[in-house]
């Protein structure tokens, strides 16, 4: 599995292949990655993002800092501890870490009291709008793979976010598939690369009026339901009568993408895949999947019983979806716990103390009071993820040796230099 | 006892428990909701036959309606509530519903609920809207001429039925004209109906029969044609009797209403041709509620 | 070394043919050790008047997974009303029919169970089951993977792969997911669902493969029998919940021509249609069949009342039953070529005729099927009720006097239908003791547990002899685990984690090459991303392997 | 008859979670509640004085105070200044009087009894919480400033009056009830309504799926503003004819939008 190269000064070349990619939620495991020393190059099976994201010089990983002087870690692992001993409100943001790590911010969290939130989670959210509240019928990325015959990808194309994701849901051939596959694009586009991706899939697009989506769905709802709605713009019999004729139809978004009423159009696209279910199988596929977001939300559920954005005071969790949104807490917040080790996403404004459990590459808008680099999941040390679909999560291994710790252990650390 | 010549027998009015309810009938005009109202309460002398006994109680001006339009109080009764349940929601749905303008509201707060407008909604096919405003819920049905508004339901009260009073005349003209005059007078009480044809029953009954089936028959005691074939109540100067049924929400009504009526007969006097007072009853034994005549004179 | 010595209690050890027996047990190490084994111990537990048993263990309850947090997602309200207290030993979880993981394993060493087995692991899901399981206290735990809805078993069955190759295909998944037993649910009628079948019988072909509910369980009976796995196939027949099913569960088996077969939950297995609902208890046919085939076992799945969320593999019934949903929410999932899940919220009601006789009959199943070590006691948490009910139903199964008080509470229409009143079997203590641990653990082939002879791990439990047997049974005295003291008078005093436990049945190699080509063509990722290694259980402790005939 | 008193022993730095304060309550000094990410005991925060007697006071008041009232089932509550979010979280009875403005969430599932502000409120008035299928279902409540977007999100019954504006997506999705706008709506008010009744002043901003049915002599209004005070004094008292709009059309609804014809 491993090349050798060189030797001497140049550190060693070692070709990874079938790495696992943690970014999006896809769960690609065919990227390989070429480690030298420090520097990783991602080759064949990377995506353009995960290419980049990948990618590391063979430079030294910073040090961390406290009030932007570098210090030895120790110090900046007690520094922050001190810091948070002394917080009335901390927020815990970011959350770009592995199961592990969302264990251990479970565990700091329960001592310290503040909010729990994960960066990307706005999508999540308006996903749970619905299924939290009435429920629905949904499928996962192989499901899809092999037995839907009409997809209908409802808002703007997901491979924005997921860039493989056709070639991996909805390739030309499917096991269960009587013909060429169809899919429909209710109210956006396919990009360039979706179109390469979607080669010999019968590609249809439905255009709707900007901010038509939730209309549009109502209207599809009202058919397939046998109502008979009002006349509008797009005219959704057809695809109506293509989803109650396909033998399994599969209604996927992203919810990221959205917007604002994403919610409103998540519970319509629901409520047709319902409806259709009582004749024939349908299944929505809904995407949220980003650094690990489904696998906090899921270890959340099982250790602490609520979703994200949980607040913990005096070890009591109360959830509230907007109240603990990193939004509204940082508005109360005199303390901000960033934790981003999958890419150097910036914390957000913040009137409060900024400890930082970041991506080395991080560039701050304004030094963190404590800076602590840590390591990338499935780079640096191993760890676990979860999918966007919510059933499958994906193993993440140790690729290169860079000494930069994983959120858990500073978590942990920081944990244990409190107490 | 003899007032002003009539004499108040020593006899009493033996009543029964009925369950009852009130509505409130309103129209654009008060002809249309008296319209509704009569026809609500039509057919509904006696329980025996008609499965309740109803009629109108008042009029009800607008300024005191729920809904600001003129309006009629109708008061039904049954037997039970079970039968209440089940003439109420009928009788709207026949007669008020279909009646031009009309709308229908709960007369009665408490005990128990009787559907209205939740048994007549279904009429709506699905358009039926519902509004529920200072914890009561009102129903609108569409219907042709617009929306047939009615309450959710209607509260129910336990109250009296079969109160009445015999007016024994010297002749038919001579009772029919105090029984008018007793009519006239105890309609103004609230609280009562008087369920009979104009207020009037002239076939005043009594109970059984000697054919099988038949629950009420000829009060051949104050028939005058048979005063030869039997015991009689009628002294040879009566010629005529004719009976006032009275149905209460309460014993007081029903007594208040009694004595209004006999106060009117006596008023017109010997002299107008009125014997006596009497009312019916079974013995006192079958019926809880007795409303002594003399006692509610005195 | 450490030394534990448990004095003046009675040993109730049915395993081991002890029925309240004085005598001290000793824990050495972690494990039992003959009483003479050492001389004093560092610390002594005083059992006056206490009853000694092993640590309870539950063969069937749905504990850990993604159809758990699905449940607990779907129940805030639940999870907002019941928070566990914080405390040194607690955590920030809460529920009761969704409880967390760190509430799972308090609630259950609370009443004196160290170990839970979570019978229905879905492959695709086994590495989720497994994070979760490492974040419940106290209990060892494992998993029985659920196959019979996998389209690679199906193609196999269809094509006629022959058993050999059922047989590696299972020993793979069992090592790739490291789970310990094979559980089917609704055989073939989870992935007929996909294609649009609503029902599926047991001589029912699937539409896609043309493969029989029968042929599978055949099918998979024999894998394990030739795999020599220590537990037979831990079944969820066909047609849950259908009344009528009864003939169906006769009919399965029959299916097993004498070969050993787990039937789960079996109170939702044992309906007729007779009387004016047309659905009626046919418990006293299956009791009848239970006590003629040696072979089989059950659990029961005891329906108790208030307000649960089921949970299940069978999406196909779930659906069919989304309607009665309460509160009125319902998800399901198709899964990744293997199964799916339907989770759905329900409030069991004593005046519901339905739900009364699912309780009667949920009990006249205990009380007829007459060896206790070939039935458990169980609600299939939570699906029939939450665990934390468990007291309450051995107090009915025990005092037949308060059973006949809260058979009178039930729908009147529900008592008409049940002859539970004719039934005077009262569980002896004893009995308990088999039904909640030495029997399942010997169903289960962990010959170090459910007992407490010498070598046997040192889960002991200590139980006030109370003659309420619901508080009883509520509060342990003291339960150790592994020889620690994990509660003392029914509360916790100490955080230990149990182990995790598997089978690892060798497999022919070219299994490999062809799940390796079934991954990528089928699931669109890699089979080597799929299996899971040892560091991945329990922060790299890896699982403890069980003996099969065929071991690697 | 004051009753209790709450006043605030200073500036509060972190959001107070007032949940359980409860007129009524001989214990609230001593009862625990969030304030950040801790728990304190109530009467650090607040002096309390008074005796109990159906009626609780909270001097000041503030943007921080989360959940005043939330549970209330019977009293009074008066707030002489702001809320924070959840004011009257799912009550079933009582008074509660705010002063001044409140956040989010405000009445949110209230099920009876009656809320009040005086100012403005933010998004999600009388909505469905997290998790829950439906918003307030019964009670009344009267905003006198404006409200946030998704005013009666849900809604299910009861009536709400706003006598400022209501931002977009009032009325999304509401199920039954009375939603009273007298300001401006923004826009989508109304969209996936089922059922239930919106009291506007214009159709302006009334969600795509709204079609005009015309002026009607609605025997409804005149019963209702003889029965609700509230709706009396917003629709008038001899509130008679109105133009109905009905929707939303786009989903099969059966709710309309009234404008009152005075």
């Amino acid at each position: 599995m491993t090349e050798p190269q060189g030797g001497g000064a140049t550190p060693q070349k070692v070709v990874r292949p079938d790495v696992v990619c943690p970014f999006c939620g896809l769960g690609c495991d065919d990227v390989s990655l070429t480690v030298s020393g420090l520097a990783v190059e991602a080759g064949e099976g990377a995506c353009g993002r995960a290419a980049a994201l990948f990618r590391r010089g063979g430079e030294a990983p910073p040090a961390a800092r406290v009030n932007g002087y570098e210090v030895p870690l120790e110090a900046a692992l007690a520094a922050a501890a001190e810091l948070l001993e002394a917080a009335r409100s901390p927020a815990y943001a970011g959350l770009g870490t592995d199961v592990d790590g969302v264990r251990h911010v479970i565990k700091l969290a329960c001592r310290t009291g503040g909010s729990v939130d994960h960066y990307a989670s706005a999508g999540l959210f308006r996903n749970l709008s619905t299924s939290q509240r009435r429920g629905w019928v949904a499928t996962t990325l192989a499901e899809v793979r092999n037995h839907c015959d009409l997809m209908v990808v409802v808002g703007p194309d997901p491979s924005e976010a997921f860039h493989r994701l056709y070639a991996r849901v909805t390739p030309k051939t499917g096991r269960f598939l009587d013909g060429p596959r169809k899919i429909v694009f209710l109210g956006g586009e396919p990009s360039a690369e979706a179109r390469t991706q979607l080669d010999g899939v019968v590609v249809e697009t439905v255009a709707v009026p900007e901010g038509g989506l939730v209309d549009a769905l109502s209207r599809l709802q009202a058919i397939v339901g046998g109502l008979a709605p009002i006349e509008g713009d797009p005219d959704m019999r057809p695809l109506a009568e293509a989803l109650k004729s396909a033998k399994y139809g599969v209604l996927a978004w992203s919810a990221a993408a959205l917007g604002e009423d994403g919610d409103l159009v998540i519970e319509r696209a629901v409520a047709v895949v319902e409806t259709l279910n009582v004749e024939t199988r349908a299944a929505c596929l809904p995407l949220a999947g980003r650094d690990n977001l489904i696998g906090a939300n899921q270890a959340f559920l099982w250790n602490v019983g609520f979703p994200l954005r949980t607040a913990f005071r005096g070890g009591v969790a109360d959830h509230d979806q907007s109240a603990n949104a990193t939004a509204e807490a940082l508005k109360d917040a005199d303390i901000v716990v960033w934790i981003s080790a999958f890419r150097p996403e910036r914390p957000p404004a913040c009137d409060g103390r900024l400890i930082a459990l970041a991506h080395p590459a991080t560039e701050f808008e304004r030094e963190p009071d404590v800076f602590i680099p840590v390591g990338q999941p499935g780079l640096d040390h191993a760890g676990l993820v979860f999918r966007t679909d919510t059933v499958v999560s994906v193993p993440l291994k140790k690729h290169r040796d860079s000494s930069l710790i994983s959120v858990a252990e500073a978590l942990s650390r920081i944990g244990g230099a409190q107490s | 006892m003899i007032l002003n010549g009539v004499e108040i027998r020593d006899s009493f009015a033996e009543a029964f428990p009925m369950v009852g309810t009130r509505l409130i009938i309103t129209a654009d005009t008060a002809k249309w909701a008296m319209i509704a109202a009569k026809t609500m309460t039509g057919f509904a002398t006696s329980v025996i036959g008609c499965g309740c006994e109803a009629g109108v109680e008042r009029e009800v001006p607008a300024a005191e309606t729920p809904d600001g339009r003129p309006g009629v109080a109708v008061l039904i009764f049954a037997m039970d509530i079970k039968g209440l349940k089940s003439v109420v929601p009928n009788r709207i749905g026949q007669c008020v519903l279909t009646s031009p303008t009309s709308a229908c509201f709960a007369g009665i707060e408490g005990g128990d609920a009787v559907s209205i407008g939740k048994a007549l909604r279904y009429f709506g096919d699905g358009w039926q809207i519902s509004k529920n405003v200072d914890d009561r819920r009102i129903w609108r049905v569409p219907v042709m001429e617009g929306e047939f508004v009615c309450d959710h339901e209607t509260g129910s009260v336990t109250g009296v039925g079969g109160g009445n009073i015999l007016i024994l005349g010297t002749s038919r003209g001579e009772a029919l004209a105090a029984a008018e005059a007793a009519v006239d007078a105890m309609d103004k009480v609230e609280g009562c109906i008087l369920p009979f044809p104009g207020g009037i029953v002239r076939s005043g009954s009594k109970v059984g029969s000697k054919y099988k089936g038949m629950f009420a028959s000829s009060n051949n005691a104050y028939c005058p044609t048979l005063r030869a074939q039997g015991p009689t109540q009628l002294p040879p100067e009566v010629a005529s009797v004719m009976e006032i049924v009275i149905d209460g929400v309460s014993e007081k009504a029903v007594s208040d209403c009694t004595r209004a009526g006999i106060e009117a007969v006596v008023k017109l006097g010997r002299d107008k041709g009125v014997v006596a007072i009497d009312a019916g009853n079974y013995g006192g034994n079958l019926g809880p509620f007795h409303f002594k005549l003399r006692e509610i004179m005195s | 070394m450490t030394a534990v010595r448990i004095t003046n209690g009675k040993v109730l050890d049915p395993a081991n043919g002890e029925a309240g027996v004085a005598r001290d047990v000793v824990v050495v190490d972690g494990r039992i050790a003959a009483a003479d084994a050492i001389d004093g111990a560092a610390e002594t537990i005083d059992a006056k008047g206490g009853i000694v048993m092993a640590g309870g263990i539950d063969i069937h309850s749905h504990i850990a997974g993604g159809k758990s947090n699905i449940a607990r997602m779907l129940m805030v309200e639940e999870q907002r009303a019941i928070r566990e207290p914080q405390g040194p030993f607690c955590a920030c979880g809460g529920g009761l029919s969704t409880m967390t993981a760190h509430a799972t394993g308090c609630r259950y060493a609370e009443m004196g169970y160290t170990a839970v087995f979570e019978p229905a692991v879905i492959a695709a899901n086994a590495r989720h089951m497994h994070a979760e399981m490492a974040d419940i206290p106290f209990l060892d735990t494992g998993g029985y993977l659920v196959l019979g809805n996998d389209d690679f078993l199906l193609d196999l069955i269809a094509t006629g792969a022959g058993q050999q190759a059922v047989n590696d295909y299972v020993a793979w998944q069992l090592n790739a997911t490291k789970t310990m037993a094979i559980k089917i649910v609704n055989p073939g009628g989870i992935n007929a669902f996909k294609f649009n079948s609503r029902w599926m019988n047991l001589d029912e072909k699937n539409p896609r493969y043309e493969v029989t509910p029968r042929t599978i369980l055949q099918t998979l009976i024999r894998a394990v029998t030739d795999l020599g796995l220590a537990h037979p196939i831990h079944l969820h027949g066909c047609n849950l919940g259908v009344p009528g099913n009864m003939q169906t569960t006769l009919d399965t088996i029959g299916a097993t021509e004498g070969l050993p077969l787990h039937m789960t939950h079996v109170q939702f297995h044992s309906y007729g249609t007779e009387g004016d609902r047309k659905f009626s208890s046919g418990a006293a046919a299956i009791a009848e069949a239970v006590n003629k085939n040696p072979n089989i076992s059950i659990d029961v799945g005891q329906v108790m009342f208030g307000q649960t969320v089921t949970a299940s593999a069978d999406f196909m019934t779930q659906h069919r039953n989304r309607g009665i949903a309460s509160p009125g929410r319902f998800i399901g999932m198709d899964i990744e070529m293997d199964a799916a899940c339907g989770i759905l919220p329900f409030n069991y009601k004593d005046k519901s005729f339905v739900n009364a006789l699912q309780w009667a009959i949920g009990l006249e199943l205990f009380l007829l099927v007459e060896d206790p070590w070939r039935i458990f006691l169980t609600t299939d948490h939570p699906n029939g009720g939450p665990f934390t009910t468990y007291p309450h139903l051995i107090k009915l199964l025990m005092d037949r006097s308060f059973r006949e008080e809260q058979f009178s509470k039930l729908a009147k229409s529900a008592r008409k239908h049940s002859n539970l009143l004719e039934i005077r079997r009262e569980y002896t203590l004893e009995e308990i003791a088999i039904v909640t641990r030495a029997a399942p653990a010997k169903i289960l082939g962990l010959t170090d547990r459910g007992h407490l002879g010498a070598g046997a791990v040192g889960d002991v439990v200590v139980y006030r002899d109370d003659p309420d047997r619901e508080a009883m049974f509520s509060r342990a005295s003291y339960v150790l685990k592994d020889g620690t003291v994990i509660v003392k008078d029914g509360e916790i005093v100490d955080l230990v984690y149990g182990r995790t436990h598997q089978v690892a049945p060798d497999y022919d190699g070219s299994m490999d090459a062809r799940m390796d080509r079934w991954f990528d063509e089928a699931l669109g990722y890699k089979a080597r991303t799929f299996k899971l290694s040892d560091d991945e259980i329990r922060g790299g402790q890896g699982a403890v392997k069980h003996e099969t005939v065929r071991s690697s | 008859m004051t009753g209790l008193v709450l006043a605030p022993r200073g500036t509060f730095e972190a959001r107070v979670d007032l949940t359980g304060a409860l007129p009524g309550d001989e214990g609230l000094a001593k009862l625990k509640i969030g304030y950040g990410g801790r728990r304190a005991e109530l009467g650090e925060l607040f002096e309390v004085s008074g005796t109990v007697d159906g009626r609780l006071t909270i001097e000041g008041g503030g943007a921080e105070l989360d959940r005043v009232g939330a549970g209330l089932s019977a009293g009074e509550i008066v707030v002489k200044g702001d809320v924070g979010v959840g004011v009257g979280l799912r009550a079933s009875g009582g008074t509660i009087v705010v002063k001044g403005s409140a956040g989010d969430f405000a009445a949110s599932e209230l099920s009876g009894g009656k809320v009040a502000i005086a100012g403005d409120v933010g998004a999600r008035l009388g909505a469905a919480g997290d998790g829950s299928k439906r918003g307030m279902s019964g009670g009344v409540v009267v905003v006198g400033g404006s409200a946030g977007a998704r005013a009666g999100e849900r809604m299910r019954g009861g009536v709400i009056l706003i006598d400022g504006d209501a931002a977009e997506n009032a009325a999304s999705d509401l199920i039954a009830g009375t939603l009273a706008i007298a300001g401006k709506l923004g826009r989508n008010a109304g969209r996936g309504m089922k059922r239930g009744t919106l009291f506007l002043r214009s159709a302006e901003g009334l969600a795509s799926g709204f079609r005009d049915a015309g002026e009607h002599d609605l025997i409804m209004l005149r019963v209702l503003v003889r029965r609700s005070q509230e709706l009396a004094a917003f629709l008038g008292e001899d509130a008679g004819k109105a133009r109905r709009y009905a929707g939303d059309l786009n989903i099969g609804g059966k709710g309309e939008a009234l404008i009152v014809i005075r």
